[in-house]
C-alpha cells in the first residue's frame, strides 16, 4: 500500500502529458474566442506523422513532422472557415472524420495495413530506468518516458508563449474584441490562424506523445484524449491556471479510475463512469456555490 | 437549377445503361464479411485467405471481400445491404456475435446463406458455424504464463480485455485460468478491462500498474489496445501472451507465446464443402486441439529464448492436449 | 497642402446591400480642427473609417501631407501618422488600459516576453503628459465610460499621431470631461496636428471646430468656416427639417409616485432618494463615473440595492418583472441590453409587443409583420425587416430601441442616454416621443450625460455627483453646466 | 424614404438558403465521388452508381435510406432547438445510448403490444431526458456551463450504459452483446409489408414541422430565439426566460432519447452495444449544416444517411474503400456550411441603402 500514492503520481503524469498539451492548445484558440473541436483529429494526426515519418527517417523526424503536420493542418481548418465562411465548429466536426479517414487510407498506403503499426524504434524509453529504485522520486521521476516529459515540456513552452508574450496578449485581445487589434493594425484574422496552428502543433505533441508510449501507431488512436482536453479548457474556465489544474485533476481521476480497478470488488466498466460523474458534479455544485456567493453580495 | 436538371439527366442515364450491364447465370457467388478491417488483424486474414483458396479451386465463383468496419452497431445494416444487392449466395465470416445478425438478415432474405466460423448457433437452417475450443486456447497460453510466473519468482497473471463479451467470460478467462492452475495451482488471476478496443494508451497505464505490482505475464485480449500492453511490458522487462500469431510481430522481445487458430484451414474447408453442396446447413460444429485446429505457435523470438525446461513442459502440455488430456470438451455454446 | 485628403471616395457593403459613401471628399490642414457632421447614416463613420486604414475604399484617393497612398492595412495609416478614437468603444475589456495601449508595439524583455512594467510606466506617462485621470494598470471592465474613452484617446495618441480622428468622442462624456478633451484637442492643434472631429453637437461644434464639412447620403454637401455658422444654421445643414428650435413643451402634471428611491444605495452610489411620479419627467443629469451605471440598473431592475429599497408601483424591482406592468428601458448599453444584434429587425421591433397578439394573429404573420413596419417607420428606423440588426448603423439601432420601448404604452420609462448617436432631427423626434409618453401619463426617469438632454427633457432636474443627487434648477441650463463643473471643483 | 421597410419580407429566405446550400453539397458529394470512384476503381462507372444511386434504386433501398435518416432527424431537430435557445449541448450522443437503453428495458419487460412500443417509446424519451436534465437543471439553478454539464453526462452515460449492456442486462443466450430481445409484437410496426419502413420518418418529418412551426410563427418561439441571441436582452424584455434557461435542453434530450428508441425498436430489435454509433455527433453536424432551419433538417439528415449507405453500397460491388467514403462526408459536410458571401440577400435588397 505505501507504494500506492507514487504509483497514483506516476500514472497521473503519464496520463496528464497528452492531455495538457493538447489542452493547452485549445486554450490558445479559446484566447481568440473560438471553440476548436478538432482537438481529438488533431492528436491522431500527430501521432499518425510522428509513426509514419518516424518509421522511415527516424524518431527526430518523426517528431518534427508530428509537429508541423497537425499545425499545418489546423491552419488549413481555420483557413477554409474563415475564407468560406464556413462555421468553425462544423469544420472542426469534420476534421474529426477527415483525419482518421485519411490516416487508414495513408497507412494501407505506407505501411500495407489499416491496423496497428508497431515500430519498436519509435517507442520511448523512460528518462532513467536505473533511477527507479530511489524512494519515492525513482518511480514518480525517473520512470517516465522521456516522449512524457517533452510533451510537458512543450506545454509549459505553450503555457509560456500564451501567458508571457505579446502573442498571448494579442490572442487574448482578438478574442476579447476583434477590433481593439485591429486598430493596433493587426489582422484578426491571422492571429485566430495562428493560434490554430499553435493548437495543432500542440495537439501534435500530445499524438506524438501517444504513439512514442506505445511504440505504435494505433487507430483510433487518440481515444478521447481531445475531447478529455475540451472538458479541461472549460472546466479551467478558459484561464491558464485553471486549465492545467483542470487537466491535473482530471488526469488524477482517471488514473485514479485506473488503479481502483484493482480492487475486485468495484465494476471495471462503472469505474470509467467515476471521472466524468464527479466532474459534472463539482461543475453544478461549484457554479451554485458562485451563484450563492453573487446572491449574498447583492442582497 | 438548369444545373440541377442537367445532372439529374446525366444520373437518369448512368442508371439506365448500367441496368443491363448484369452478368449472366453463374455458379455462387461467395461474399466474405469481415466485422472490422482485415489488414492486421490475422484472425480475419485467415478468413479472407481461406476463403479465397477454396473460391479459387472453383472456376467461375464469384468473390468478394466486404470490410464492415470497428462500429458493431454497422455490421446489421451492412449484411442486409450485402444480402439486399442480390449479388452473393453465400455470406462467410467469423465472430461469435455474427449469428445473432445472420439470423436477422435470413429472416428478411431466405434465399442467402451463412458460414460463420468462430461462433456457435445451432438449427437455423440458413447457417453454419463452427465454434473453437477457445477454452484450449486459453489453457495453452495459460500454463505458458503461469509457469513462467513460477519461474520468475511470481503467483499472479494477468488478463486485459478490452471489454467483457461472451467467448472471454466464457472460454477464454475460464482457460487461461485452467492453465494458470495447472502450472501451478498457487496461482491468482488479475482482471484488468480498457473499456474499447483501441485505447493503448489505457491499456499500457493498466498493464505498467500490474507489472509494477510483481505480476510478470499478461494475456492481452484487446485488439489494437493490446499493444499498449506489449509497450509495457517492454519498459517494464516483462512478458506477454498473445491469443493468436500476430503477437510475435507486434512484439518480437517481449511476446513469449501465441496460442493459435488454424482458421484458414477451417474456412477453406468448409467454404469448399459448401460450394460442393454438401448440406451442412443448420449444423453448429466445435474444433478443438484434437482434431489440429488449436495450437501453439513455436516460433517466436521470445519463446525461443525461454528456458529449455520451460518449453519442454511445454511440449509436453501440448502433446497430452492434442490427445484430450485435459479434456475442455464443450457440446454447445 | 492638406495634411490629409480624401477624394472621390466610394464604399459600399455587399453583405448588407448598403452604398455608405458615393464620392465623398474631405480635406483637412495642418493645425485645424475640421468637424466632419452628417446625419446617421450619412458616412460618416464609414469615411473615418477609411481615413484610418481600417477599410478599403472601393473607389477613390488618398493624399497624407501632399503624397498620395494606398493603405493596405490599418498599420499603413499607423505608419503614416493617422490615430483613430473609435465611436464605439475597441478595447479589449479583459485586459489593462497599459496593455490595450501597447498592443500591437508591445515592449519586449530579451525580445521574447512582454514587458508589462514598461507597457504600464509608457501609458502612466502618456497619461500624465495629456492630464488624464485613467490608470494604466487598471482592467477596462472595471473603468467608468469616461476613463474607457481616456483610454481610446490615450491609444490613438501613443503612436505620436499627427492626423486624429475622433468619432463622436464626447458622446459618452460629461461637460467637464469634454472641456479637458477640448483642451488638449487645441493644444494638438496648436502643436501643428490635423484633427477631424466627428460629432452631432452643433454648439461643441461651433465652440471647437475651425472648418465643417456637411456629408449627407454619401458626399460632402459642403466646406465652411465654422465662424459662418450658428447653431440653428448647423442643424439645418446636417438634416433640413426645420425642427432646429428645440425645446421644451407640453407640461408636467405629476400624480401618483411610480419609482421610488429610498435611501437605496449599492457599490459607489450613495444613499439615494427619489420619487418619480406619474405624468412627470425626472432627469438626472449624470456624472463620471459607474455611480451612473449603478443608478440605471437599479432604476431598470438590473440590480437590487445593498441597502435600502427601490420600488416600483409598491413593488421591490425583483417581483415586479413577473406583475405585466408596462415598462419601458431605453438603456445606454444598446446592443447588450436593447436589442438581440445578431436577430431580424422585424423581431427586434416586435419584442415588446409579442405577448398583445393571439397565437392566430402571430401565426398568420400579416397583423405583426405590419405592426413591425409602422413601428419602424413611426421613428424613421431604416432597414431591411428580415436582415439582422447588425446591419443598422448607430443612429437607427437607437431609434429602434426608443420605436420599441415607447410603443409599450409604458406606465414608467427609464431611460439612459435617449440622444446617443442621433443627429439633430431624430434627436428632436426622439426626445418628442419621450414627452409624448409623459404626456399620457408614464413616469419618466431620463439619465444622462448630455446636459442638453435633462435641459430639454426634465420637468425636474437632479445632478449625480459622488454617488449622490442633488436637484437643481432645470430651466437654467447655464446653471446646470455650471453647477456640473462647479460641482467637479 | 423608407421604400426599404414597404418591402413585403422575404419568404423564408434563410430556409431557402439552406436548402440551396445542401443541394450543392450533394452536387459536390456527386463530384467527389466520381473523383474517388476513377482514382480508387478499376470500374469507375460502377462505383460511381453503386456509391449514387444505391441508395435510391428501390423502394426498398429508398425505405432503408429514409429510416436509417429518421433518427438523426429526431436527434438534429432536438440539437436545433437547444442552438437556438443559445445552449451548446454536446451531450447527444450519451442521451441517444441511455434511450436505447432504456427502451429496449422497457420494451423486453412489459407486456408485449402496443402498450409495450408505446412504454418503450416513452422510456427511451426518458432515458435521454434524465441524462440531459442534470445540465438543464445545473444551468436553471445554478448557471453551470452547459456545453461541459451535457458533455461529461453523457460520457458518464456511454460508460454506464455500456456497462450495463454488457454487464447485467445483457441477453445471456445471445453472443451479440446485447439486451434481451424485445418481443416483436412491441417493436415498431412496418407501414408498407416487406418494406423497411416504419412509422418513425413520418414521425421526424412532424416533430421538424412542428419546431418550424413554433420557431417562426409562435410567440414562443420568436421569444425563445431572441433570447438564444442575447439572453439579456430577452430578461428585460419580461420574456419567460427561467424556462428558456432549461427547457429546450431537456427537448433536446428528449428527441435524443427518442432517437435511441428508434434505433433499439426498428431492425435491431433490442439494445446493441454501442448502438448510438455516432448519432449524437451526426446530429451536430446536420443541425449546423441545417444552418438552424428545422425544415432543412430532413434533406440534411437525408444527406447524411445517403453518404453512409452509398459508401456502403459501393463496398459491395467495387473496391471503394470504406474511409473513402468517410473522407468525402467529412468534405461535404465543410461544404455544406460554406456561405458564398450573402448574394441572396443584396439581390433581395435591391443594393441601394445607405447606412
Amino acid at each position: 500500500m505505501n507504494s500506492f500514492l507514487p504509483e497514483v503520481a506516476m500514472v497521473t503524469i503519464a496520463a496528464l502529458a497528452p492531455i495538457l498539451a493538447a489542452a493547452l492548445g485549445g486554450l490558445a484558440t479559446e484566447y481568440v474566442g473560438v471553440l476548436n473541436i478538432a482537438l481529438e483529429g488533431l492528436i491522431m494526426a500527430g501521432g499518425f506523422a510522428y509513426v509514419a515519418v518516424g518509421g522511415t527517417w527516424g524518431p527526430a523526424a518523426g517528431m518534427v513532422a508530428a509537429i508541423t503536420v497537425p499545425a499545418v493542418l489546423a491552419l488549413a481548418q481555420d483557413g477554409f472557415a474563415r475564407k468560406a465562411r464556413a462555421d468553425a465548429f462544423v469544420v472542426g466536426l469534420a476534421m474529426n472524420m477527415l483525419i482518421p479517414g485519411a490516416a487508414s487510407v495513408m497507412s494501407e498506403l505506407i505501411f500495407g495495413t489499416k491496423g496497428v503499426v508497431a515500430l519498436s524504434a519509435l517507442a520511448s524509453g523512460t528518462l532513467a530506468p536505473g533511477a527507479v529504485h530511489v524512494p519515492v522520486v525513482g518511480p514518480v521521476l525517473f520512470s517516465q518516458r522521456w516522449s512524457d516529459i517533452l510533451a510537458l515540456l512543450a506545454s509549459a513552452v505553450v503555457a509560456l508563449g500564451l501567458a508571457l508574450t505579446p502573442f498571448g496578449l494579442r490572442l487574448r485581445a482578438a478574442g476579447m474584441k476583434p477590433e481593439s487589434v485591429e486598430l493596433a493594425g493587426l489582422s484578426p484574422g491571422r492571429l485566430r490562424d495562428g493560434a490554430y496552428a499553435l493548437s495543432g502543433a500542440a495537439c501534435g505533441v500530445a499524438g506524438m506523445a501517444m504513439a512514442a508510449a506505445i511504440g505504435a501507431w494505433v487507430p483510433n488512436l487518440s481515444a478521447g484524449r481531445g475531447w478529455i482536453a475540451l472538458v479541461a479548457i472549460y472546466l479551467g474556465r478558459k484561464r491558464l491556471k485553471g486549465t492545467f489544474l483542470a487537466s491535473l485533476s482530471f488526469a488524477a481521476l482517471l488514473a485514479l479510475a485506473t488503479l481502483a480497478q484493482a480492487v475486485p470488488s468495484l465494476p471495471a466498466g462503472l469505474l470509467g463512469a467515476v471521472p466524468y460523474l464527479v466532474t459534472a458534479v463539482a461543475v453544478i455544485l461549484g457554479s451554485a456555490a458562485r451563484g450563492q456567493y453573487a446572491r449574498k453580495i447583492k442582497a | 437549377m438548369k444545373r440541377i436538371v442537367f445532372l439529374a439527366l446525366a444520373v437518369a442515364g448512368l442508371w439506365s445503361c448500367g441496368g443491363t450491364g448484369g452478368s449472366p447465370a453463374k455458379p455462387a457467388s461467395v461474399a466474405v464479411f469481415v466485422p472490422g478491417v482485415a489488414s492486421g488483424s490475422p484472425i480475419y486474414e485467415m478468413l479472407v485467405s481461406g476463403a479465397a483458396r477454396a473460391v479459387e479451386e472453383r472456376p467461375g465463383t464469384e468473390f468478394k471481400v466486404i470490410e464492415g468496419g470497428y462500429d458493431q452497431s454497422g455490421w446489421l445494416d451492412a449484411l442486409k445491404a450485402i444480402a439486399a444487392s442480390g449479388e452473393f449466395d453465400l455470406i462467410v465470416t467469423s465472430n461469435p456475435a455474427l449469428p445473432e445478425l445472420c439470423v436477422k438478415v435470413a429472416a428478411e432474405y431466405p434465399e442467402v446463406r451463412f458460414f460463420v466460423a468462430d461462433a456457435y448457433m445451432d438449427g437455423q437452417r440458413a447457417i453454419h458455424t463452427v465454434l473453437y475450443n477457445q477454452l484450449e486456447q486459453g489453457y495453452l497460453v495459460g500454463y505458458l504464463a503461469g509457469a513462467l510466473s513460477v519461474h520468475k519468482g511470481s503467483n499472479r497473471a494477468g488478463l486485459i480485455a478490452a471489454q467483457r463479451y461472451p467467448t472471454l467470460d466464457r472460454l477464454i478467462q475460464p482457460g487461461f485460468e485452467a492453465g494458470l492452475l495447472a502450472a501451478d495451482p498457487g496461482m491468482k488471476l488479475e482482471y484488468r478491462e480498457i473499456g474499447n478496443w483501441y485505447d493503448a494508451n489505457r491499456a499500457a497505464e493498466l498493464a505498467a500498474s500490474l507489472y509494477n505490482d510483481d505480476v510478470e505475464v499478461i494475456l492481452a485480449v484487446a485488439g489494437g489496445a493490446g499493444q499498449g500492453v506489449i509497450a509495457a511490458a517492454g519498459s517494464a522487462g516483462a512478458s506477454v501472451v498473445w491469443l493468436d500469431g500476430a503477437g510475435y510481430q507486434l512484439g518480437p522481445d517481449v511476446v513469449v507465446g501465441c496460442a493459435t487458430l488454424a482458421q484458414d484451414r477451417l474456412v477453406y474447408e468448409r467454404v469448399s464443402a459448401l460450394l460442393d453442396g454438401k448440406d451442412l446447413w443448420g449444423v453448429a460444429d466445435i474444433v478443438g486441439a484434437t482434431d489440429g485446429y488449436v495450437g501453439f505457435d513455436r516460433d517466436g523470438p521470445a519463446y525461443k529464448a525461454l528456458p529449455e525446461s520451460l518449453r519442454a513442459e511445454m511440449d509436453t502440455v501440448m502433446a497430452k492436449l492434442a490427445e484430450g488430456k485435459p479434456a475442455f470438451t464443450l457440446d454447445s455454446f | 497642402m492638406d495634411a490629409l485628403a480624401l477624394v472621390g471616395i466610394h464604399k459600399s457593403f455587399p453583405d448588407t446591400g448598403t452604398v455608405a459613401l458615393s464620392g465623398a471628399d474631405l480635406r483637412v490642414a495642418r493645425g485645424e480642427i475640421h468637424a466632419l457632421v452628417g446625419e446617421n447614416g450619412a458616412g460618416k463613420s464609414t469615411l473615418a473609417r477609411i481615413a484610418c486604414g481600417m477599410l478599403a475604399p472601393d473607389r477613390g484617393g488618398i493624399e497624407v501631407r501632399g503624397s498620395a497612398v494606398a493603405f493596405r492595412s490599418r498599420r499603413d495609416a499607423e505608419r503614416a501618422g493617422i490615430g483613430l478614437v473609435p465611436q464605439y468603444s475597441m478595447l479589449a475589456e479583459g485586459l489593462t488600459v497599459a496593455q490595450n495601449i501597447s498592443l500591437g508595439h508591445e515592449p519586449r524583455r530579451l525580445g521574447l516576453f512582454y514587458d508589462s512594467r514598461r507597457a504600464e510606466y509608457e501609458a502612466a506617462m502618456l497619461a500624465q503628459r495629456y492630464g488624464f485621470s485613467v490608470p494604466a494598470d487598471a482592467v477596462v471592465a472595471a473603468l467608468g465610460p469616461s476613463q474607457r474613452r481616456e483610454a481610446e484617446i490615450l491609444r490613438a495618441m501613443a503612436r505620436g499621431a499627427d492626423i486624429l480622428v475622433l468619432d463622436e468622442p464626447t458622446s459618452i462624456l460629461d461637460e467637464s470631461e469634454t472641456r479637458t478633451l477640448f483642451d488638449l484637442l487645441r493644444r494638438l492643434r496648436a502643436a501643428g496636428a490635423a484633427i477631424v472631429y466627428i460629432s452631432h453637437r452643433a454648439r461643441e461644434i461651433l465652440d471647437l471646430a475651425d472648418r465643417v464639412t456637411v456629408l449627407r447620403d454619401g458626399v460632402a454637401l459642403t466646406t465652411l468656416a465654422a465662424g459662418q455658422l450658428d447653431e440653428c444654421g448647423l442643424a439645418e445643414l446636417i438634416a433640413p427639417t426645420g425642427a432646429c428650435a428645440s425645446g421644451r413643451d407640453g407640461a408636467s402634471a405629476p400624480g401618483q409616485p411610480v419609482l421610488q428611491f429610498l435611501g437605496a444605495e449599492a457599490g459607489p452610489l450613495g444613499p439615494v432618494d427619489l420619487v418619480v411620479r406619474s405624468g412627470e419627467i425626472v432627469g438626472v443629469a449624470a456624472f463620471a463615473g459607474n455611480a451612473m451605471d449603478t443608478l440605471e440598473d437599479l432604476s431598470a431592475g438590473v440590480r437590487l440595492p445593498d441597502r435600502g429599497t427601490v420600488a416600483a408601483f409598491g413593488l421591490s424591482m425583483d417581483r415586479l418583472r413577473r406583475r405585466g406592468h408596462r415598462i419601458a428601458y431605453i438603456p445606454t448599453d444598446r446592443e447588450g441590453r436593447g436589442m438581440s444584434l445578431r436577430s431580424s429587425l422585424r423581431d427586434n421591433v416586435l419584442a415588446g409587443r409579442l405577448s398583445g397578439y393571439s397565437p392566430v394573429e402571430y401565426a398568420a404573420r400579416k397583423t405583426p409583420h405590419a405592426d413591425a413596419l409602422a413601428l419602424a417607420k413611426s421613428m424613421d428606423v431604416q432597414g431591411h425587416m428580415a436582415a439582422p440588426a447588425e446591419a443598422l448603423s448607430g443612429g437607427n439601432r437607437q431609434r429602434l430601441v426608443l420605436a420599441r420601448e415607447l410603443d409599450k404604452r409604458p406606465e414608467l420609462v427609464v431611460v439612459a442616454n435617449p440622444s446617443q448617436g442621433l443627429d439633430p432631427a431624430a434627436r428632436s423626434k426622439a426626445l418628442g416621443a419621450i414627452r409624448k409618453a409623459r404626456d399620457q401619463g408614464a413616469a419618466v426617469l431620463v439619465l444622462s450625460q448630455d446636459p442638453d438632454d435633462i435641459r430639454d427633457l426634465a420637468d425636474r432636474a437632479f445632478v449625480l455627483y459622488r454617488g449622490k443627487l442633488k436637484p437643481i434648477d432645470s430651466e437654467e441650463a447655464g446653471g446646470l453646466s455650471a453647477l456640473l463643473t462647479g460641482a467637479r471643483t | 424614404m423608407n421604400e426599404l421597410c414597404a418591402l413585403p419580407p422575404p419568404p423564408q429566405s434563410r430556409a431557402w438558403e439552406a436548402l440551396r446550400r445542401l443541394a450543392l453539397s450533394s452536387g459536390l458529394a456527386l463530384v467527389l465521388v466520381f473523383m474517388v470512384s476513377v482514382l480508387v476503381s478499376d470500374e469507375p462507372l460502377k462505383a460511381f452508381r453503386a456509391f449514387s444511386l444505391g441508395p435510391l434504386n428501390s423502394a426498398r433501398a429508398l425505405a432503408t435510406l429514409l429510416e436509417a435518416a429518421a433518427p438523426l432527424m429526431l436527434s438534429a431537430t432536438g440539437a436545433l432547438v437547444a442552438f437556438k435557445a443559445g445552449h451548446f449541448t454536446l451531450g447527444g450522443e450519451g442521451q441517444v445510448y441511455a434511450g436505447a437503453f432504456m427502451a429496449a428495458l422497457a420494451g423486453a419487460w412489459c407486456p408485449e403490444g402496443s402498450f409495450g412500443l408505446l412504454a418503450a417509446v416513452m422510456a427511451g424519451v426518458l432515458g435521454g431526458t434524465l441524462v440531459a436534465a442534470p445540465a438543464a437543471a445545473g444551468k436553471r439553478w445554478a448557471g453551470a456551463d452547459v456545453l461541459l454539464v451535457t458533455f461529461l453526462l453523457s460520457q458518464a452515460a456511454l460508460h454506464v450504459v455500456d456497462w450495463a449492456i454488457s454487464g447485467p442486462f445483457r441477453d445471456a443466450g445471445n453472443n451479440l452483446i446485447a439486451m434481451d430481445p424485445i418481443p416483436q409484437a412491441s417493436l415498431l410496426p412496418r407501414l408498407v409489408h416487406n418494406l423497411p419502413l416504419t412509422p418513425v420518418p413520418l414521425v421526424a418529418g412532424l416533430v421538424s414541422v412542428g419546431v418550424w412551426i413554433f420557431l417562426s410563427r409562435t410567440r414562443c418561439g420568436t421569444m425563445l430565439a431572441l433570447y438564444g441571441r442575447n439572453s439579456r436582452f430577452a430578461a428585460l424584455q419580461n420574456f419567460p426566460v427561467r424556462s428558456f434557461e432549461w427547457a429546450p435542453i431537456i427537448f433536446a434530450g428528449a428527441m435524443h432519447g427518442l432517437a435511441g428508441a428508434a434505433l433499439s425498436l426498428g431492425s435491431n430489435g433490442t439494445a446493441v452495444r454501442g448502438i448510438s454509433g455516432g448519432l449524437g455527433w451526426n446530429a451536430i453536424g446536420a443541425a449546423l449544416v441545417a444552418g438552424g432551419e428545422p425544415l432543412a433538417v430532413v434533406p440534411a439528415a437525408v444527406l447524411f444517411s445517403w453518404l453512409d449507405s452509398g459508401a456502403r453500397q459501393a463496398a459491395i460491388f467495387t473496391e471503394l474503400p470504406p474511409d473513402a467514403a468517410m473522407i468525402i462526408k467529412a468534405l461535404v459536410i465543410m461544404a455544406a456550411t460554406a456561405k458564398p458571401a450573402y448574394t441572396r440577400l443584396k439581390a433581395l435588397l435591391g443594393g441601394r441603402k445607405r447606412t
